[in-house]
């Protein structure tokens, strides 16, 4: 009797398992009062704990929008999938997405710039506008030629490189020990601190390490022999903590400036490295800082409304730089809706955000044009400083 | 037809153990010679250094007079050398009649690469081989078993299928490990007729073996070894008188019933 | 076929070609079933997957040795393929052959240098160098693009005619997919197929019949390179953008585990773990937090369910019920025989292949 | 020659390497006593770790008693490991069972993954945060910690296996399980005491990690495979030689790190494994075993 129920269980599983394929490949009918934008982030995998954030912030901005009416009286059918850090994974779904879900356009690039650069072609091919919220500016640039309907709510590396170089010369630093990690997110960064620091007199010593290091001293102490007045990691990974933990021991009191990536902006991280993080040095958004920033910078009202909304959503817990880039994608992809009546048209669409102006959101404002589909400049980057409890901007 | 099998002053020690003291003895081609001697004579360590499964300190193994390299086993087949094993050795989970064919493996030219396309030469040697295969199959009366897989059949016919497929090689010359092995009684006069035929057939046949009714009903000539050397050999007649063997067999002197009692 | 062998004989030699022609009708089947562009992309990536698990099989099934290197050749195609498209301007035609024979090479020099070794230690050696591949893709950053991966690999073309319909790019997965198939079909039943699988079954053995283990695995691990390079440039040109994370410890795990619960050694096995490799992936799709834990859960039942994998114990049933048949003279196939009888052991321990490696 | 470097090289690798040298010990006597690679010690770490970092940051526990209880809950999972594996009878051969555990790795990660919700977690170390300066080089107490936790380990289980009756056994089992069954040995409970020890030196490990660096659900993957490849550099089974190949390994990832291409560091784990299995595959100090065919 025993083998009986094992050779129906397995039948059942294998077929259930290629069946959904079969099932989900039918295409719903697309509805004409609602209108369909689909998110890709990895809230599972690598990168998990971005991810869920990012989820937040995108899911907040569909609640506003669907709470007050929608757009034009459609609301916004959201449709989302995780990706779990792998590429094929996302390419598949990307696929599934605009193919069977109907949906008409695309908001969230899987959390990884690697996925946001597979994406690309995928909804490029099909005319549907993309809104990315990963950081590799190869995701929109060369703009107008490669990716005109392609967009990103992120900081391109260059805008943050100049911002740390134009700060290293007001402290009048030359010499600065440079941490990336391997991952894309470390790597892009590297490469434009290497072309735009020589040119301001910036001598820059690398190192990098892999994510999943639980040891930075021998890096730290290598380059602790070329005497750098400042040390900057450049990771969104744990790794970041031990990096600090480590500085402090190969250091000691010696005053050098210890720095992060805007990768790194997240109190919880702060914390948990406990002292050895007091002092350090982000260049980050205004978000972290919001409360700080006198009323009359426009973005700040817009920060308190996200930031209390946010909180009030998620049980009091803040909100981070990711879920503030993630919102802003799914504000900025509202935006233009209204501004083309609801028509979902790739073109029409890309017009009409390189039409927007400025559009004031909660990572800075944007302004989009056939050139910079970034929008983001130097000075809507924050230098802050971790006092130990809290974030504060450094002047 | 072939001279047969040749092995001349074939030494080997473990560590300080002398297991094979100068061994020279000779299977002649369509002739059945016993090896026999009490256990630790270095009967399976003589089978193994022949067979190539095991490198001889010392000495030569010669098949119809061409010597044969030390160790390397998988070089005996193409040599027309075959063995079966004491213990069982049967390729499970495949049939009888695909274990047989295995026999003919490395007679057929076709290379490898050559089996991916699997052209017509590919498949008639394939074909070839399944043929002589049935051809054994029938002889032996294992016909209704071509196709059961080999783990499903008793064990005296198991056996059987592993002394077949050593046929299966066309080889020149067998060493027989221990064929009796585990046999119920009534098994050894099919064995012994299964044995005498493969000499018929004109292939010299080295029997090893224990079973001393088997050992002494079929063989032309009986090489009796103990403690690694070669004691004595002889007709099958001879070496049961010699007081040697007695001796080696079961230790020195008269043993009366009293002295066991003691 | 011979003609006067009883009908076991010949029932034999075309069981064989029956898991054959399963695998390839399916292939057929599939695309009429439905030929959406996201179904048609399913089938694309299943037939890839196909591919991948008809080269492991060689060596997973047919030679009994576990590989977790599939899926580090299987990157080191698409990469192979992707690079000399993109940085070298090779026709996509030309690189579909660079691939396979850049992989089939270093696959051979990893076998030269682990072949000699034991089970779990051969294992262990293809798991080093699958993880060293998976990272030299990350790391190798002017070649490979590092961690953001290989952008703007041209679709597969040959001549004028560019394979950018999902149709075509089906159609031609599909054909090699298949061509795979027969290609491992035939190794599986020559000589060769039969001596690796004997050495599997019988060290002494094989070596008393002069098959020579090293050459027949070699051969068996470097095939299951060339496979995977194939499957590899096929997925460069189809996806167009590669990065290394599809090609981690994870997935070189999930294929050994699709074949070993689909059935290892069968030649049913390679496309029922691809399907299962593919529905697990479109399942994933809708349960993402569960879904690593689920597919744990369901990938140790199976182990535990079948040792010998879904397709070893169907088929097992079968041939129970087929020799049963034989012994009492009943017709095959009648169900009315008492199920689960057990084998007679032979004189050794039970000999089922599971306990003899 | 900056001697300062060459000690710090040194020291970091001391420091992961006497955490590598805690999961090989951990492969070593599941080997010994099942033959089969245990892939699940990796996960053995992260659990250890993250639930003394969640009991402390979660409920303010003394870090002392977190991570005691977190030692609790992984020989708990080491328990439930044997009897996913072994429990229901069906597999038999060290090959099945090391791709069972496979599936028990997965199933570990993911749920830690819901219920550590994806999140980082921090354990302080026992002997507070201020650094020791070493011949110009600094390092931290937990360090220190983590090398005579690895060095006793090893000590202690060298001795168990050969002076305690069920260390002895647990070695036999390595030899031969059939005929030890025939002892009244029972198979089960030689396995489960493996587990139960390999799963408490994962979760040490985990708590020596924690103040080092965050734990989160995916820190155990790439530490268990690294503890592996020491495992093999210092022959399988034999603990003195698993806490030689973790520290050397530690030391070459350092020496990677501090004088080579850092960002290669990883690969050198692999490359050594590599060349262990081709070059000497029983390893420094592991006992001549079938390991050719």
């Amino acid at each position: 009797m025993r083998k009986k129920i094992s050779t129906l269980l397995t039948c059942s599983v294998l077929l259930a398992l290629s069946a959904c394929g079969l099932g989900s490949s039918g295409s719903d009918t697309d509805s004409d009062d609602t209108i369909k934008i689909g998110t890709l982030f990895s809230v599972s995998g690598a990168g998990a704990n971005l991810g869920d954030k990012m989820r937040k912030g995108a899911e907040l901005a569909v609640k506003q929008v669907n709470a007050d009416g929608g757009i034009d009286g459609k609301k916004i059918d959201w449709v989302f999938y995780d990706p779990a850090g792998d590429t094929s994974t996302a390419v598949q779904q990307t696929n599934r997405m605009l193919d069977s879900d109907g949906v008409e356009l695309v908001v969230g690039g899987g959390g990884s710039s690697g996925i946001a650069l597979a994406m690309d072609p995928i909804t490029s091919g099909r005319g549907v506008a993309f809104i990315a919220t990963e950081g590799a500016r190869q995701i929109v640039e060369p703009a107008a030629e490669a990716h005109p309907l392609t967009f990103k709510t992120t900081f391109n590396d260059t805008v943050m490189v100049e911002r740390l170089i134009a700060f290293w010369k007001a402290n009048g630093i030359t010499r600065v020990a440079f941490m990336p990690d391997t991952s894309s997110f470390g790597q892009s960064a590297q490469e434009e601190l290497e072309r735009l620091a020589p040119e301001a007199g910036i001598k820059v010593f690398t190192a990098a390490f892999d994510p999943a290091a639980n040891d930075l001293t021998p890096q730290v102490k290598r380059l602790a022999g070329n005497d750098p007045q400042a040390y900057l990691a450049w990771t969104i990974t744990p790794a970041g903590v031990t990096f600090l933990k480590n500085i402090r021991s190969v250091i000691g009191e010696r005053d050098v400036m210890v720095m992060h990536g805007f990768g790194f902006v997240d109190d919880r991280y702060m914390e948990q490295a406990g002292a050895a993080s007091t002092g350090t040095i982000l260049v980050s958004p205004k978000l972290p800082v919001w409360d700080q920033i006198d009323a009359s910078d426009p973005q700040q009202p817009v920060m308190e409304d996200f930031a209390t909304a946010y909180a009030e959503e998620y049980g009091g817990e803040q909100p981070n730089v990711y879920a503030g880039q993630a919102y802003d994608a799914m504000m900025v992809a509202v935006a233009a809706l209204r501004a083309t009546g609801g028509d979902t048209d790739g073109e029409k669409i890309a017009d009409a955000i390189e039409g927007l102006g400025t559009h004031v959101g909660v990572t800075g404002a944007f302004k989009f044009t056939a050139d910079d589909h970034s929008g983001l400049t130097v000075d809507d980057v924050a230098v802050i400083q971790w006092d130990g409890s809290r974030f504060l901007p450094v002047e | 037809m072939s001279t047969g099998l040749e092995i001349s002053g074939v030494s080997k020690a473990y560590g300080g153990l002398q297991v094979l003291r100068d061994v020279t003895l000779s299977a002649p081609a369509g002739s059945i010679t016993a090896v026999i001697g009490p256990n630790g004579a270095g009967k399976s360590t003589l089978a193994n250094v022949i067979s190539g499964f095991v490198t001889q300190d010392a000495g030569t193994v010669a098949v119809d007079g061409t010597t044969l390299p030390p160790g390397r086993a998988m070089t005996r087949a193409s040599r027309r050398l075959g063995r079966t094993f004491q213990n069982l050795e049967v390729f499970t989970g495949m049939t009888v009649l695909q274990n047989v064919a295995m026999g003919a493996y490395s007679r057929q030219r076709g290379g490898h690469l050559a089996d991916l396309v699997r052209g017509p030469r590919a498949r008639r040697d394939e074909r070839a081989a399944d043929e002589a295969a049935w051809a054994l199959l029938d002889r032996f009366g294992l016909g209704g078993r071509a196709d059961s897989l080999v783990e499903s059949l008793p064990f005296g016919e198991a056996k059987l299928v592993e002394m077949v497929r050593v046929l299966a090689m066309e080889p020149e010359v067998v060493v027989l490990d221990e064929p009796a092995a585990g046999l119920p009684p009534a098994s050894a006069l099919p064995l012994a007729r299964t044995i005498a035929g493969m000499a018929a057939d004109g292939i010299g046949v080295l029997l090893i073996e224990h079973n001393m009714k088997l050992v002494m009903s079929i063989s032309e000539h009986v090489v009796v070894l103990d403690q690694g050397q070669v004691l004595t050999e002889g007709t099958p007649a001879q070496v049961q008188q010699d007081s040697r063997v007695i001796e080696a067999y079961l230790g020195p002197g008269p043993t009366t019933t009293e002295e066991l009692t003691r | 076929m011979r003609g006067r062998r009883d009908a076991a004989g010949v029932v034999r030699r075309r069981r064989k070609a029956w898991e054959l022609w399963i695998t390839i009708g399916l292939l057929v089947v599939l695309p009429l079933i439905s030929a959406t562009d996201y179904s048609l992309h399913i089938w694309t990536r299943m037939a890839i997957f196909l591919i991948l698990l008809t080269g492991l099989n060689l060596i997973q099934g047919v030679a009994g040795m576990t590989s977790l290197a599939q899926a580090g050749f299987f990157g080191l195609g698409a990469y192979a393929a992707g690079i000399s498209a993109v940085r070298y301007d090779l026709p996509p035609l030309a690189a579909l052959v660079v691939a396979p024979v850049v992989v089939t090479l270093v696959a051979l020099l990893v076998g030269v240098l682990s072949m000699r070794l034991k089970e779990i230690y051969f294992t262990m050696a293809t798991l080093g160098a699958g993880f060293v591949l998976f990272l030299l893709f990350g790391r190798m950053v002017e070649l490979t693009g590092g961690p953001n991966g290989l952008v703007g690999i041209p679709p597969f073309s040959i001549g004028g005619l560019e394979f950018t319909e999902p149709i075509m790019r089906y159609a031609l997965v599909a054909v090699l997919a298949a061509l795979g198939a027969v290609v491992a079909h035939n190794l599986l039943v020559s000589r060769t197929g039969r001596a690796l699988r004997a050495y599997g079954a019988s060290e002494p053995a094989a070596l008393a019949v002069g098959a020579s283990p090293f050459r027949l695995r070699l051969l068996a691990f470097g095939l299951s390179g060339f496979y995977a390079g194939v499957a590899g440039a096929l997925e460069a040109f189809d996806a167009r953008f590669i990065s290394p994370s599809t090609f981690d410890f994870m997935t070189a795990v999930l294929l050994v585990v699709a074949l070993v619960v689909s059935g290892a050694g069968r030649m049913v096995g390679p496309i029922l773990g691809a399907l299962l490799l593919t529905g697990i992936e479109v399942f994933a799709a809708d349960y993402a937090d569960y879904e690593p834990l689920i597919m744990g859960v369901i990938f140790l039942v199976a182990v535990q369910l079948f040792p010998r994998g879904v397709a070893g114990e169907l088929a097992a049933r079968w041939e129970d019920r087929r020799e049963r048949a034989q012994r009492s003279g009943e017709s095959l196939g009648d169900s009315s025989a008492p199920a689960g009888t057990t084998r007679t052991d032979v004189g050794t321990p039970a000999m089922t292949e599971e306990l003899r490696r | 020659m900056d001697t300062g470097l060459l000690i710090q090289v040194i020291l970091s690798g001391l420091s992961v390497g006497a955490i590598y040298a805690l999961v090989a010990v951990g492969f070593g006597v599941i080997f010994n006593a099942t033959g089969a690679i245990n892939f699940v010690q990796g996960e053995y770490v992260m659990v250890g770790g993250l639930s003394a970092a969640m009991l402390y940051e979660a409920w303010d526990v003394p870090v002392l008693v977190a991570i005691v209880a977190a030692v609790a809950v992984t020989v708990l999972l080491g328990v439930l490991t044997e009897f996913g594996l072994l429990g229901f009878g069906r597999l038999r051969t060290p090959a099945s069972i090391t791709i069972a555990t496979i599936a028990i790795a997965v199933i570990v990660k993911g749920s830690a993954m819901l219920i550590s919700d994806r999140d980082t977690y921090a354990l302080p170390s026992v002997l507070g945060t201020d650094s020791l300066q070493v011949l110009g080089a600094s390092t931290s107490r937990q360090t220190v910690l983590n090398l005579l936790l690895a060095v006793a380990a090893v000590a202690a289980l060298t001795l168990f296996f050969q002076c305690t009756k069920l260390g002895t056994t647990l070695r036999a089992a390595a030899g031969d399980s059939e005929t030890l069954q025939t002892f009244g040995v029972s198979y089960r409970t030689t396995a489960r005491w493996a587990f139960v020890i390999a799963a408490a030196l994962g979760a040490l490990a985990g708590a020596g990690l924690a103040p080092l660096t965050v734990m989160s659900f995916d820190s155990g993957t790439l530490l268990g495979l690294k503890g592996f490849a020491a495992a093999m550099l210092g022959g399988l089974g034999n603990p003195r030689g698993a806490l030689a190949g973790g520290l050397l390994l530690g030391i070459a990832e350092a020496v990677m790190s501090g004088y080579g291409a850092a960002a290669y560091a990883d690969v050198v784990a692999f490359v050594v494994l590599l060349a262990i299995l081709t070059l000497r595959p029983t390893g420094m100090f592991g006992t001549a075993r079938a390991v050719r065919t």
